[in-house]
């Protein structure tokens, strides 16, 4: 069917030499138009969940003024947000100050392009899907550090110093882990990493979800899992914009709109991490027993990553903030040696008899 | 619009030139200095990777790799360099490095 | 080992005992362990010249082993009649100028003595030296110690005396280096002077090798106009030093042309004869005057060594067995007698810390020895009958008169500037009243200075009596080098 | 799996790179700002590579490994002894200086030579532009945080500034004209753009841009003019430990890619990267010889005498080929000429070094022509291994240098080419020039009266090194045979296969 | 060159870009605007910012982007040979595993000499 309106728009619009070459474009641009529309929903809604999973954990009710349950308390922040002056620092850095935002949002919406819904259901299944996911999502830094150096301000500068040493740092554990995933699965695309998932000796009993990577490479999971935390800057690792220490870290100057595009950009990337997440070590699409076959992919796909966000959410109701020292300890000491024996460990494994994932 | 090869080596001998004009008419900031350098080396890379692609031949490609690595490599000594040059001499003009001549 | 080895060797050796002996404290030893060195080496030499044949041309004493086999050079050592004279007269110049430096050095003595040694040893290897490397090796490093001898204990421009000297004469050797390369490739690969000898060449090819080899030997001899460095080089260059360069150093200049210029490019050394000859005819007669204004005894004594060098380029290049042998002679006798001379201003200067002239006069009175010895020596450097000085520069001039007379007209004048500005010299600083006190305080000479001017006198009278002994060695090798030098090697 | 002469062929690089490890970790245990045992340790290393490495070059073989990535010739194999020695010799002069000046702390002094060490090994070694490139930036990135190694001193970070965008400029250059090469042959081996070129079947042009910049690069690295500016400043501006570090040993790894580069790989283009060595040459010789003269510090001036010297160098590697025309015979002669003169010069500058070395006492550096006043009073042995040298450097007979001249001027006048002997002239007439200034230095040390009555005192080990060392100047000049056919005799094993 | 499968990635990143360049115009448009020199003051506690903010800071951040660089870049080098890895089989992983000794010596070293603490 797909086709079909693909091809009848091509039929429509190919009266002219460019138009051939304009409606493939068009028709990403609808595709991504259909990727973007729910994940923005996704993204305005987390901020009320947040607020509402972390106010029934602390026995309060969240917001609910706002339509009925405060479901519409997200369009009201977009309009209040939205109606805010934006401040513009007399000592900024014009161009930049108005660049860091969107360095910030840009790679949190465009590592989405790879992502896999299903099988054959991605915007475009490069085979070098997870490099692609790293280097996009590694430009993330730059909206941090350009909003730090634009605003010209200490707090913001000393914020964005702390963000973005946190965010490579975490980055290289975060990247092991990526190399675990791509060895046990022997390829860089993502929906090969999905799929690798789907056999096994527990598949092979109906148990599918023993046969995901997060059993066997538990500890890359959890260490993905908690970088993903880090990454993004969200409790307990949030010290970079730490309301106690320095204000809101390199957003401090921001107001209005600017503030807000930050924000999407960290829910966004939430979502990503969590996406990511379930893709690499939950089975993606899959289904946890083959009982439940019978559901639709995207739905699991839905309902694993929304467990993922809301445990992120969770985390940050539970844990205090760590101190900057200890996050840089855990980084550096801790994880990447972890991972680096794993990534030993896997490779043997890979290579011995008794190799699961053959 | 078809990409040839000379398409591709003259991006990168654009590149090169542009590269060393900075290098040599830089007077100003050293970062822009290193900056000029690392760009040399993408336009090699350019070369590389057009050749390696028009010759059917790999080994073009790994060469970029290693020269990827390099120049990261380079590129932290040329910053840590900058960064005891700041403390000692408080400035990074181009200009500023005159202790030594004759 | 050979003799001729031993004879480079030993002095070199002691040499390099001498400069790793250490420190000031031992000076005595120092001084005794220089006089033994110097002794044993001019030893060595001795059974030369009772196993020199006469009467051959040939090379004797050859030693020839590899040295560098990848360029094919030699260790090629021998000596003919026409070099053989100068290994032993170097071994004794360097025993006169050891005991001579016994007093006047007091400084680095170890060092003065060690340099002196190893420089006898090197000028013993130029003139031994068969391969045209070995050759050129031992040329150029003579100019290491005696750099260092000039530069060190030299006189107040020393500084710049020493580079003038230095670069001069390297200027000119290393046009020959590119000479010797070129031969060694012309010859297909041999360093062999020997056989250079007899290398066909052309005549363009023989006049660049020739001028190639003027630039080294003119600059060493030292020819008009590049002798400019001499004077100032030997006035300020410590009295032993002086005396080296004069009795020997320069002799390694002319003793090439003989070796390589003349036999190598004959036909291009016949060609530019004129130019030879008048370039040293000027240096007799144009340097004989300028010897006549100098107000510095030493500066005067260069002069004149500069003109006698003249005699001995001009005979050399009349192409006949007179002049030639003349000129070697005169080598010879200018070894003694301007060793002798500036021994002898080095006696004054000693005392009176001056060179100059007018700072003298009279001193027969105070020093009645010394002005004897002084009288016969400036007699022999003004070329009188009965002393060393008169039998080459009349052979030479006998030679020039045979080819030419005006040139020979021209040489024989040159005896009279000779006369003239080496008694008048004599009579400004001896003759006449005693002039002022320093003169009058002077002592006579002491029993050291005694032997050394009484062995050089005895040096200069026998071979002005008798010197046989010199030409006879010669006779041989010189005609063959003339036979040699008429063939022509073109075609 | 790889087979075993591959694996022999790269032992000695797997030892360097194992104790370099090893002594990087071993030194984090260490604590005496002497570092003793870290300097025991490097050293036995560097002995047992350098005698491993002359074992290798003695037996004459060559074999290749990993599919012809690396190369073990007997040049190669003797160039990396030497370059061990080189190290060694170094490290025993620069410990005492570097120690005063608290540039121990830490150990880097040791790991970062001995890393440097090895690129110049992979440099020698490698017979694929990849590899080449690699040791060269390993050596070079060293060379760049040695420089710095003196944290807290303007000149060496300023120097150190400059070295590092000249010489990453210099890659730059070198890279750029190997990606032309490797696109106009479509080979990156040594051997295969050798068969390419050789075929002729390559586009000139193509070709010619490439080595127009590899020449250029190799230039860069060797410090041949008009190349050349970083060579007075680092030199200068560096401890004079890590100058000669970089001074040194370096040098022969950078004649060996210039050897794999141009000789190997690009032989059939002679003629064409002739003329440009043969200007690098003159360019090289005039700025060195004439820049020297003006200079009043004595490592400044032998930065501007290395120059020159490297004009030298050049000369000897463009004499090669005449006319195009490739002959064994004249080839080998070149080409080992260059090698011997690269060698000796290597030997000599290591003394001329350590004697600067050793009179830098604490907070005082020894490095102006002056500070050398009257040395011959205060230690006659240090001032002769010095006099030693520079009469060396400037081709006086009978020591080394002479007969480092004497062969490439040979090379050059065995072509028998008008222009040849015209050059050689032209380098002769530069040498005269060059003498001057070493004169002068010796004329300091002996004529001048010394400012300081200090008595120069040094480690055992430094005294016995450098006085071998300055024997070595010596004894090699009167006896050059053995190392001249040392070298021909690698270079025509080497050329052979 | 087949570059067909990369053009959704542009134009993702670009209509990322507009996502965030759009609502920011919408934000100027829509907001006020009216600045006053204390609003648009850098923000620091109570008093008048007295300097640049762009100032000298620990060299730490620095040293974690350096080795950021490298660790980053080694992470590139084991992608390739992690996606191959059942064919280079054993010869690949110990190939590697010399690589990860090294970089493992550098880590210790790097370790050792205290360029991870913080405190």
């Amino acid at each position: 069917m797909i086709d079909a309106i693909y091809n009848g728009g091509l039929g429509l619009l190919s009266h002219t030499w460019w138009t051939a070459a304009a409606w493939p474009v068009l028709w990403i641009l609808l595709k991504i138009v259909v990727i973007l529309a729910p994940l923005m929903g996704a993204v305005a809604y987390l901020t009320l969940w947040e607020r509402k999973l972390l106010g029934f954990m602390q026995v309060r009710l969240g917001p609910n003024r706002v339509g009925p349950m405060g479901l519409l308390q997200p369009i009201a922040d977009a309009l209040k947000l939205l109606t805010k002056e934006i401040i513009q620092p007399s000592a900024s850095s014009k161009g930049l100050f108005i660049l860091g935002p969107v360095m910030a949002i840009m790679p949190a919406l465009a590592a989405w392009v790879v992502v896999p819904f299903g099988p054959e259901v991605a915007l475009t299944n490069v085979n070098v899907g997870i490099l692609l996911m790293m280097a996009i999502t590694s430009i993330e830094v730059y909206g941090v550090i350009i909003a730090g150096w634009a605003s010209n301000s200490k707090y913001a500068f000393l914020g964005a110093m702390r963000a973005s040493a946190q965010m490579v740092s975490y980055e290289i554990a975060m990247g092991f882990c990526f190399l675990v995933v791509i060895m046990v699965s022997g390829s860089m695309n993502l929906t090969a990493v999905v799929t690798s998932q789907a056999s096994g000796v527990a598949a092979s009993y109906g148990l599918n979800f023993l046969s995901w990577n997060w059993l066997p490479l538990l500890p890359i999971f959890i260490v993905y899992l908690i970088s993903g935390v880090a990454e993004v800057n969200r409790h307990p690792f949030d010290v970079v914009e730490g309301e106690a220490e320095i204000v809101a870290g390199h957003m401090v100057e921001y107001s209005g709109m600017g503030f807000a595009i930050f924000f999407l950009a960290e829910y966004a990337s939430m979502w990503l991490v969590s996406i990511l997440a379930v893709l690499m070590f939950l089975g993606g699409w899959l289904s946890p027993i083959a009982a439940l076959d019978f559901i639709p992919g995207w739905i699991w796909l839905g309902l694993k990553t929304f467990v993922v966000v809301s445990m992120f959410i969770w985390i940050r109701a539970t844990f205090p903030r760590f101190r900057y020292d200890q996050i840089m300890r855990l980084g550096w000491k801790i994880f990447i040696p972890v991972t680096l024996v794993w990534l030993v460990i896997v490779g043997g494994w890979l290579l011995s008899p008794w190799n699961i994932w053959k | 619009m078809i990409l040839t090869l000379g398409h591709f080596l003259s991006l990168g001998a654009m590149l090169f030139a542009l590269a060393v004009v900075g290098i040599f008419l830089n007077r100003k900031n050293l970062i822009v200095l290193l900056m000029a350098i690392e760009l040399m080396l993408l336009a090699v890379n350019m070369n590389f990777v057009a050749f390696s692609h028009y010759l059917g031949d790999m080994h073009g490609q790994v060469f970029v790799f290693f020269i990827l690595t390099v120049a990261a490599a380079e590129s932290a000594i040329g910053l840590a360099i900058l960064v005891l040059l700041f403390r000692n001499k408080s400035n990074i003009d181009a200009e500023a490095l005159d202790t030594l001549r004759g | 080992m050979g003799l001729l080895s031993l004879a480079i060797w030993t002095p070199i050796a002691f040499g390099a005992l001498l400069l790793a002996f250490g420190r000031e404290e031992q000076v005595r030893a120092v001084r005794w362990l220089a006089l033994i060195g110097a002794l044993i080496s001019f030893l060595v030499t001795l059974p030369l010249y009772s196993g020199f044949q006469t009467g051959t041309a040939a090379m004797q004493f050859v030693e020839k082993t590899p040295w560098i086999e990848t360029f094919n050079i030699f260790y090629h050592l021998g000596v003919d009649g026409i070099s053989f004279w100068f290994v032993p007269l170097t071994a004794f110049i360097t025993v006169i100028v050891v005991i001579a430096s016994w007093e006047s050095i007091t400084e680095r003595v170890n060092q003065y003595m060690g340099a002196f040694l190893i420089l006898s040893g090197l000028m013993i290897g130029v003139f031994a030296a068969l391969d045209g490397m070995l050759f050129y090796v031992f040329f150029e490093a003579t100019l290491i110690p005696m750099y260092l001898i000039i530069g060190i204990w030299g006189g107040p421009r020393k500084i710049y005396a020493a580079f003038k000297f230095f670069l001069y004469t390297l200027l000119g050797s290393l046009l020959t280096l590119i000479a010797l390369i070129y031969l060694y490739h012309q010859s297909g690969g041999s360093f062999d002077i020997v056989s250079w000898h007899k290398l066909p060449l052309s005549a363009s090819a023989q006049t660049l090798l020739f001028f190639a080899f003027f630039a080294a030997f003119a600059v060493k001899v030292p020819m008009w106009p590049v002798h400019t460095w001499l004077p100032d080089v030997h006035v300020e260059a410590p009295t032993g030093g002086s005396a080296v360069l004069a009795a020997i150093m320069l002799k390694l200049g002319a003793y090439g042309f003989l070796r390589f210029s003349m036999p190598i490019a004959p036909d291009a050394s016949r060609e530019w004869a004129w130019l030879m000859i008048a370039l040293s005819l000027l240096a007799v007669l144009y340097v004989g005057l300028v010897a006549m204004v100098q107000k510095d005894m030493k500066k005067l004594v260069a002069y004149s060594s500069v003109a006698h060098m003249g005699f001995v380029t001009l005979g050399f290049f009349l192409f006949n067995d007179l002049g030639v042998s003349g000129g070697l002679v005169q080598m010879i006798s200018h070894g003694f007698v301007s060793g002798a001379m500036f021994l002898s201003i080095g006696v004054l200067y000693d005392r009176m810390h001056s060179r100059e002239i007018a700072d003298y006069g009279g001193v027969v009175n105070t020093m009645p020895k010394f002005a004897a010895f002084a009288l016969l020596f400036t007699m022999a450097n003004s070329g009188l009958p009965g002393t060393a000085g008169f039998v080459g520069e009349w052979m030479v001039i006998l030679g020039a008169v045979k080819s030419n007379f005006w040139v020979g007209m021209g040489a024989a004048t040159a005896l009279i500037w000779g006369a003239a500005y080496s008694l008048w010299m004599f009579k400004r600083v001896y003759l006449g009243p005693v002039a002022n006190d320093h003169v009058k305080a002077l002592q006579d000479i002491g029993g050291r200075e005694f032997f050394i001017m009484a062995v050089l006198a005895v040096a200069v009278l026998y071979m002005g009596l008798y010197p046989r002994p010199f030409t006879d060695v010669m006779d041989a090798s010189v005609a063959e080098l003339l036979k040699h030098v008429a063939l022509s090697k073109l075609n | 799996m790889i087979d075993n002469i591959s694996w022999l062929a790269i032992y000695p690089e797997i030892l360097l790179l194992v104790m370099t490890c090893v002594i990087a970790l071993a030194d984090l245990g260490v604590n005496s700002p002497r570092r003793t045992g870290t300097y025991i340790l490097t050293i036995l290393t560097l002995v047992v590579l350098a005698v491993l490495q002359g074992v290798y070059a003695s037996s004459g073989n060559t074999f290749y490994g990993f599919g012809n990535m690396v190369v073990s010739d007997p040049m190669g194999n003797w160039l990396k002894c030497f370059a061990s020695v080189a190290m060694i010799v170094t490290l025993i002069y620069g410990r005492p200086y570097a120690a005063d000046r608290d540039m121990l702390r830490g150990g880097e002094f040791f790991t970062l030579g001995l890393l440097s060490l090895l690129g110049m090994f992979v440099m020698i070694g490698g017979n694929n532009f990849l590899l080449i490139y690699l040791g060269l930036e390993l050596l070079t990135l060293s060379g760049y945080a040695l420089v710095a190694l003196r944290r807290d001193h303007t000149t060496a970070t300023e120097a150190a500034m400059k070295y590092f965008i000249l010489g990453a400029m210099a890659s730059g250059f070198l890279l750029y004209g190997l990606s032309m090469i490797y696109g106009a042959t479509g080979s990156l081996d040594i051997g295969e753009v050798f068969k390419a070129v050789n075929s002729g079947q390559i586009r000139h042009q193509v070709l010619v841009f490439g080595v127009v910049f590899v020449v250029a690069g190799l230039a860069f690295k060797l410090g041949a003019a008009p190349f050349h500016m970083w060579v007075p400043d680092v030199y200068q501006g560096a401890p004079t430990a890590i100058t000669l570090m970089i001074g040194g040993a370096p040098k022969l790894a950078a004649f060996a890619i210039v050897m794999r580069l141009l000789v190997d790989g690009l032989l059939p283009l002679a003629i064409d990267w002739q003329q440009m060595l043969g200007v690098l040459a003159i360019a090289s010789l005039l700025v060195g010889n004439l820049a020297a003269i003006a200079q009043t510090n004595l490592k400044r001036m032998l930065a501007y005498s290395t120059i020159s010297q490297m004009g030298f160098v050049l000369l000897g590697l463009m004499s090669g080929v005449v006319n195009g025309n490739v002959d064994a015979a004249t080839i080998q002669s070149a080409y080992s000429s260059a090698m011997f003169y690269v060698v000796t010069y290597v030997l000599t500058t290591l003394a001329a070094f350590g004697v600067i070395l050793l009179l830098a006492r604490e907070g005082f550096e020894s490095e102006e022509i002056a500070d050398m006043a009257g040395l011959n009073q205060r230690s006659p042995l240090y001032a002769g291994v010095l006099a030693i040298c520079l009469f060396s450097m400037a081709g006086i007979p009978p020591l080394v240098g002479f007969y480092a001249k004497l062969a490439v001027l040979q090379s050059l006048m065995a072509s028998g080419q008008g222009v040849y002997i015209a050059l050689a002239v032209f380098a002769v007439m530069m040498s005269l020039i060059g003498a001057f200034y070493y004169l002068r230095v010796v004329k300091v040390m002996y004529f001048d009266a010394p400012l300081t009555a200090t008595r120069v005192s040094a480690p055992l080990e430094v005294r016995v090194v450098l006085t071998i060392n300055g024997a070595l100047v010596l004894i090699l000049g009167i006896l050059p045979s053995g190392l001249m056919s040392l070298c021909t005799d690698a270079i025509v094993r080497s050329l052979a296969t | 060159m087949n570059l067909d499968q990369y053009l959704p990635v542009l134009l993702f990143i670009l209509v990322g870009a507009a996502v965030g360049i759009i609502p920011l115009a919408l934000g100027y448009i829509l907001g006020p605007n009216r600045p006053d020199p204390q609003k648009n003051s850098p923000y620091e506690c109570g008093f008048e910012a007295f300097e640049d903010a762009r100032m000298k800071f620990d060299v730490r951040y620095y040293l974690v982007a350096i080795l950021f660089i490298l660790f980053d870049l080694e992470i590139a080098f084991l992608i390739p040979w992690a996606a191959s890895l059942h064919d280079v089989g054993m010869t690949g992983f110990v190939a590697v595993l010399i690589f990860l000794a090294v970089l493992v010596v550098g880590f210790a070293y790097e370790w050792k000499k205290g360029a991870l603490d913080w405190e």
